[in-house]
């Protein structure tokens, strides 16, 4: 397979993320620069990485989701392509709108920089396809705008839709507000678009693929996507 | 003007006058007044920092430039420095803290280095009232706020809180970086005809001679000459780092400096006398934020996120497209001459012509007055306390809810301190460990401060700062490389504070050196006192070690039911 | 003709402002009970070229739509001085 | 009476708008070429019960020097409407 790392002005987990993916999976990856305006024809996957892209000023993810790249990225998810947004990957995703919410400050309006448990809410996507229901993973979150929020009319067609793909968790898979790290709405860490391939998701994986960084459940995710790949005859 | 209006006493002005032959501009004596402050001449503290060695096997660069670097093994070399940010601290906390942050990591990159990690010293009032909280807050947001964004984790620090830092913080920020030991940036390698390159952001008002003024009341007050809250912004930072960096990688800086206090003033300054070469600063060349600015307000505005650069002419253009690539200004604004001089012009006119090697090292030493304090006399130290039983508990737990004991997650889960994924042992830890991706090794890095040993016994005090510091290195496992210091204190013209702030250096030196930990870098933060008030002697200590791999790497923490305990120790 | 121009965003109803609800906080903590609310937006102000009034609105709102408020949470509303 | 209070939030001539400075950059590569500076601040609003203007005007003025803005870097304007 073939990934990709898109960089931002500001993007500061491209190279973790590279590092993490090219580790794990040992594959090329290669990065992008936001000023792009197609996507490479062999893209298996498209990661747009945490950071402070434009300094999260204006809002978090705003002005990234203004860049020439989104373009390419849009008409490459439009065709199906695996789009991962982390942590500022998602804030940019959802203010391009190829994901529904919009992340807003933590609700004690602090950063957040620990180690977190999330539950597997779905495995019929290309990024949980090698996990279980219910499994809890490792990773840990750091962000100052984590809030997942929606209207009440959005949320429930995701609910419907079934785009929660992570909750917030206790380390038994327990979701409740006790588990909730930054007041994010019904625990959601990670939502999907409604065609499946496009995750936006708060967590790290990348920081938790290593056993000497604490956890390797965030490598499970670069598995799935691997699988899922390899089952449709991309190596 | 007048040399006490920038902060000058009569014994310099006269040296000033003596060295140029003449009296001095109204320019040239606002540029010395800054030049020639404790913050950037060191002019009280130069005699103490010779107590230190700076000499050891791992040494590639000792203490100079803009930050100490020490043989990692494979090539590599870490480059560290730790620097205050207290005054600005105090005024505003989060623009105060964020800037520290900023500042230390231009230093780091300054080397050549690629800012790895980041820690913090800080020190509170431990009194709580709002005052206290909303600073405590604000410091830790603005150090959080700046590393964060950069991308820089931080992984450690101390924290420390006593009444007598109320009104006076300590804000010490600490920069770890990695650099091959072949691309170490020096500023002593500019050479004549190159050209001076400023990179970053524009040049504003921003604390403009924030060091003299701080000393001075403000007789004659224009608009201009008052000092502006420097505000940080970490985006460029960012830009900067990865900017420079590509730079690098392409050859195509040849000396570099960043800018901190004296911006413009110092980083040029300072390039030409390491170099043996002169320099020429076109004045109306550089890009500012306001119009109107006059050179002088030029040549010292602090304005943050810059960095000057020494190039080939035959590069500028594609140093100017690197710098458009990353959203960053460029402006050529000077060159390297022959003639030793730091000269500035605007518009053809000369506005500045100093001898280079004057306008940063030829402020005179002071040797102030020093006098073994009273309140030693009267201290005694009970070796035995005896806790009766029935407060056992009392006591117990109220060493445990003690601040100073009290957990310092509230702190540090505010920092980012995974990002770039190196993090083994972050805060939390008695010890940080980083790895190293480039030559598969992993760092020790520790802080500390024993600031009520010093106050009680400066000298055994000084050397406990350092031992307190190191003990968890050597029970982690790893090999000491070196050590960087902040030399917080009150001011030394009281004779007492002075003695105390000699001794326990002396202290501090002894026991580095005795136990084989070379100083490579350092900072020393004076006058921290306010009114009726000062901060007790508070010598920061951060070292780094080495771990060749984590095998040899013993963390803390890892019991079990029926394990044995032993102390060890007197 | 250059226009200064202000944009006032605030939170749409129902978005929670957890900002405003800790300043609120904060406030009644320091004695100030009878501030019943507290709503925190953005003040933008710019300064932009036009030929006339009308124009300069309409690029502003396409700026609002394009970048400055996202209208899933914020609405905003705009005033138009002449300067020049 | 219930007074809804409107308080703009400025930074301070000369001090730098860091945010500003990146939202301009980013207009001026989405074409916005006309717009010459922008510069953000804060829209804060308040519902405060008060006898009259005068004195809730002025309880905002001091919840300001209080709280809501930082008089370093920070400047500030109040307009007043009453809605009950
Ligand atoms: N300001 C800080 N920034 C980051 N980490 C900190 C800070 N203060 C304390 N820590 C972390 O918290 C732990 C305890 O710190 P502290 O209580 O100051 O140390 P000590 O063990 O010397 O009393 C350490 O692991 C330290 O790295």
């Amino acid at each position: 397979m073939r990934a990709y790392v898109v960089v931002f002005p500001g993007s500061n987990c491209d190279r973790d993320v590279v590092h993490s993916l090219a580790t794990r999976l040992k594959t090329p990856v290669l990065t992008l620069w936001y000023e792009e305006n197609h996507l490479p024809s062999d893209a298996d996957l498209v990661v747009l990485p945490g950071g402070f892209s434009y300094g999260d000023y204006l809002r978090c993810g705003a002005m990234a989701a203004t860049a020439p790249i989104l373009q390419g990225i849009k008409n490459y998810a439009e065709n199906g392509g695996l789009v991962l947004g982390i942590c500022n990957g998602f804030q940019i995703l959802t203010e391009a709108r190829l994901l529904p919410g919009a992340l807003l400050a933590n609700k004690n309006l602090k950063f957040i920089c620990r180690q977190c448990t999330v539950r597997v809410e779905r495995t019929d996507t290309p990024f949980t396809s090698n996990l279980q229901i219910g499994q809890v993973l490792k990773m840990p979150i750091a962000h100052h705008e984590g809030l997942y929020f929606l209207p009440p009319e959005d949320l429930k067609r995701v609910l419907a839709n079934r785009q929660v793909v992570f909750r917030y968790c206790s380390n038994d898979g327990t979701v409740d507000e006790e588990n909730n790290p930054n007041g994010s709405i019904e625990n959601i860490a990670g939502v999907v678009n409604e065609r499946g391939n496009v995750l936006g998701l708060m967590p790290h994986p990348e920081r938790a693929s290593e056993k000497i960084l604490g956890s390797e459940d965030g490598g499970l995710i670069w598995d799935s996507v691997a699988l899922w790949l390899a089952k449709r005859g991309r190596r | 003007m007048n040399y006490k209006t920038v902060g000058l006493r009569k014994e310099e002005y006269l040296a000033i006058k003596k060295m140029l032959g003449r009296e001095p501009n109204e320019s040239e004596l606002r540029i010395l007044g800054v030049m020639w402050s404790e913050h950037c001449s060191y002019k009280s503290t130069r005699s103490i920092l010779k107590m230190f060695n700076s000499e050891g096997k791992h040494v590639i660069q000792g203490p100079g430039e803009n930050a100490g670097i020490v043989d990692i093994g494979g090539g590599w070399a870490a480059a560290f420095k730790v620097e205050s940010h207290n005054h600005p601290s105090a005024v505003e906390p989060y623009q105060g803290a964020a800037t520290g942050v900023g500042g230390i990591i231009r230093d780091i990159l300054a080397v050549g280095a690629w800012p790895t990690a980041c820690l913090d010293g800080l020190f509170f009032g431990k009194t709580p009232n709002n005052s206290t909280l909303s600073l405590i807050e604000g410091v830790v947001a603005g150090i959080g706020g700046y590393g964060n964004a950069v991308g820089v984790p931080t992984v450690g620090g101390k924290t420390f809180f006593d009444d007598s830092y109320e009104g006076k913080p300590l804000v010490n920020a600490m920069c770890v970086g990695t650099v091959h030991q072949e691309s170490v940036i020096t500023s002593r390698t500019a050479k004549v005809g190159q050209w001076v390159v400023l990179l970053g952001s524009r040049t504003g008002r921003d604390g403009i001679a924030g060091a003299a003024f701080a000393s001075t009341e403000l007789a004659e007050d224009t608009k201009s000459s008052k000092p502006q809250v420097q505000i940080g912004d970490p985006f460029v930072e960012k830009l900067l780092i990865e900017c420079c960096h590509e730079l690098l990688k392409d050859k195509l800086i040849a000396s570099m400096q960043d800018m901190g206090a004296a911006g413009i003033t110092s980083s040029a300054s300072e390039i030409a006398a390491k170099s043996g070469t002169g320099i020429h600063i076109y004045a109306e060349k550089v890009p500012t934020r306001e119009a109107n600015m006059t050179p002088w307000e030029i040549a010292l505005s602090e304005s943050q996120e810059r960095m000057l650069l020494i190039i080939e002419p035959d590069n500028f253009d594609k140093v100017k497209k690197c710098a458009e690539k990353w959203l960053l200004e460029c402006a050529l604004i000077g060159e390297i001459t022959s003639d030793k001089r730091f000269r500035i012009t605007n518009h053809g006119e000369t506005v500045v012509d100093l001898p280079a090697e004057m306008v940063g090292g030829g402020c005179p030493v002071i040797d102030w007055p020093s006098q073994k304090p009273a309140y030693l006399e009267n201290i005694k130290v009970e070796k035995k306390y005896e806790v009766p039983q029935e407060r056992f508990k009392e006591l117990f737990l109220s060493v445990l809810t003690d601040p100073n004991v009290r957990d310092k997650s509230w702190i540090y889960e505010q920092y980012d301190h995974m990002v770039q994924t190196n993090t083994v042992a972050g805060p939390g830890n008695p010890v940080s460990v980083i790895r190293i991706k480039e030559n598969g090794t992993f760092l020790a890095l520790s802080m500390d401060c024993d600031p009520w040993s010093c106050w009680l016994d400066p000298y055994n005090g000084g050397a406990e700062s350092f031992l307190k510091a190191a003990r968890p290195l050597w029970a982690c496992g790893a090999e000491v490389l070196g050590m960087t210091d902040c030399l917080n204190y009150p001011s030394p013209e009281s004779p007492e504070n002075y003695w105390v702030l000699k001794e326990s250096v002396r202290g501090l030196a002894q026991a580095a050196k005795d136990l084989e930990c070379p100083v490579v870098s350092g900072n020393v933060s004076l006058y921290n006192e306010s009114p009726g008030k000062k901060i007790l002697p508070s010598p920061l200590v951060g070292i780094v070690g080495l771990l060749r791999d984590l095998d040899t790497f013993l963390p803390s923490g890892r019991m079990e039911a029926k394990d044995i305990l032993f102390l060890v120790g007197p | 003709m250059l226009y200064h121009i202000k944009v006032l965003v605030y939170l749409k109803d129902g978005v929670l402002d957890t900002q405003g609800k800790a300043v609120l906080g904060t406030l009644h903590r320091m004695n100030y009970t009878e501030l019943k609310d507290i709503r925190i937006g953005k003040y933008l102000q710019l300064w932009i070229e036009a030929p006339d009034k009308e124009t300069a609105k309409k690029r502003v709102v396409e700026m609002c739509s394009d970048l400055l408020v996202n209208d899933l949470i914020e609405d905003y509303s705009i005033e138009v001085d002449d300067i020049s």
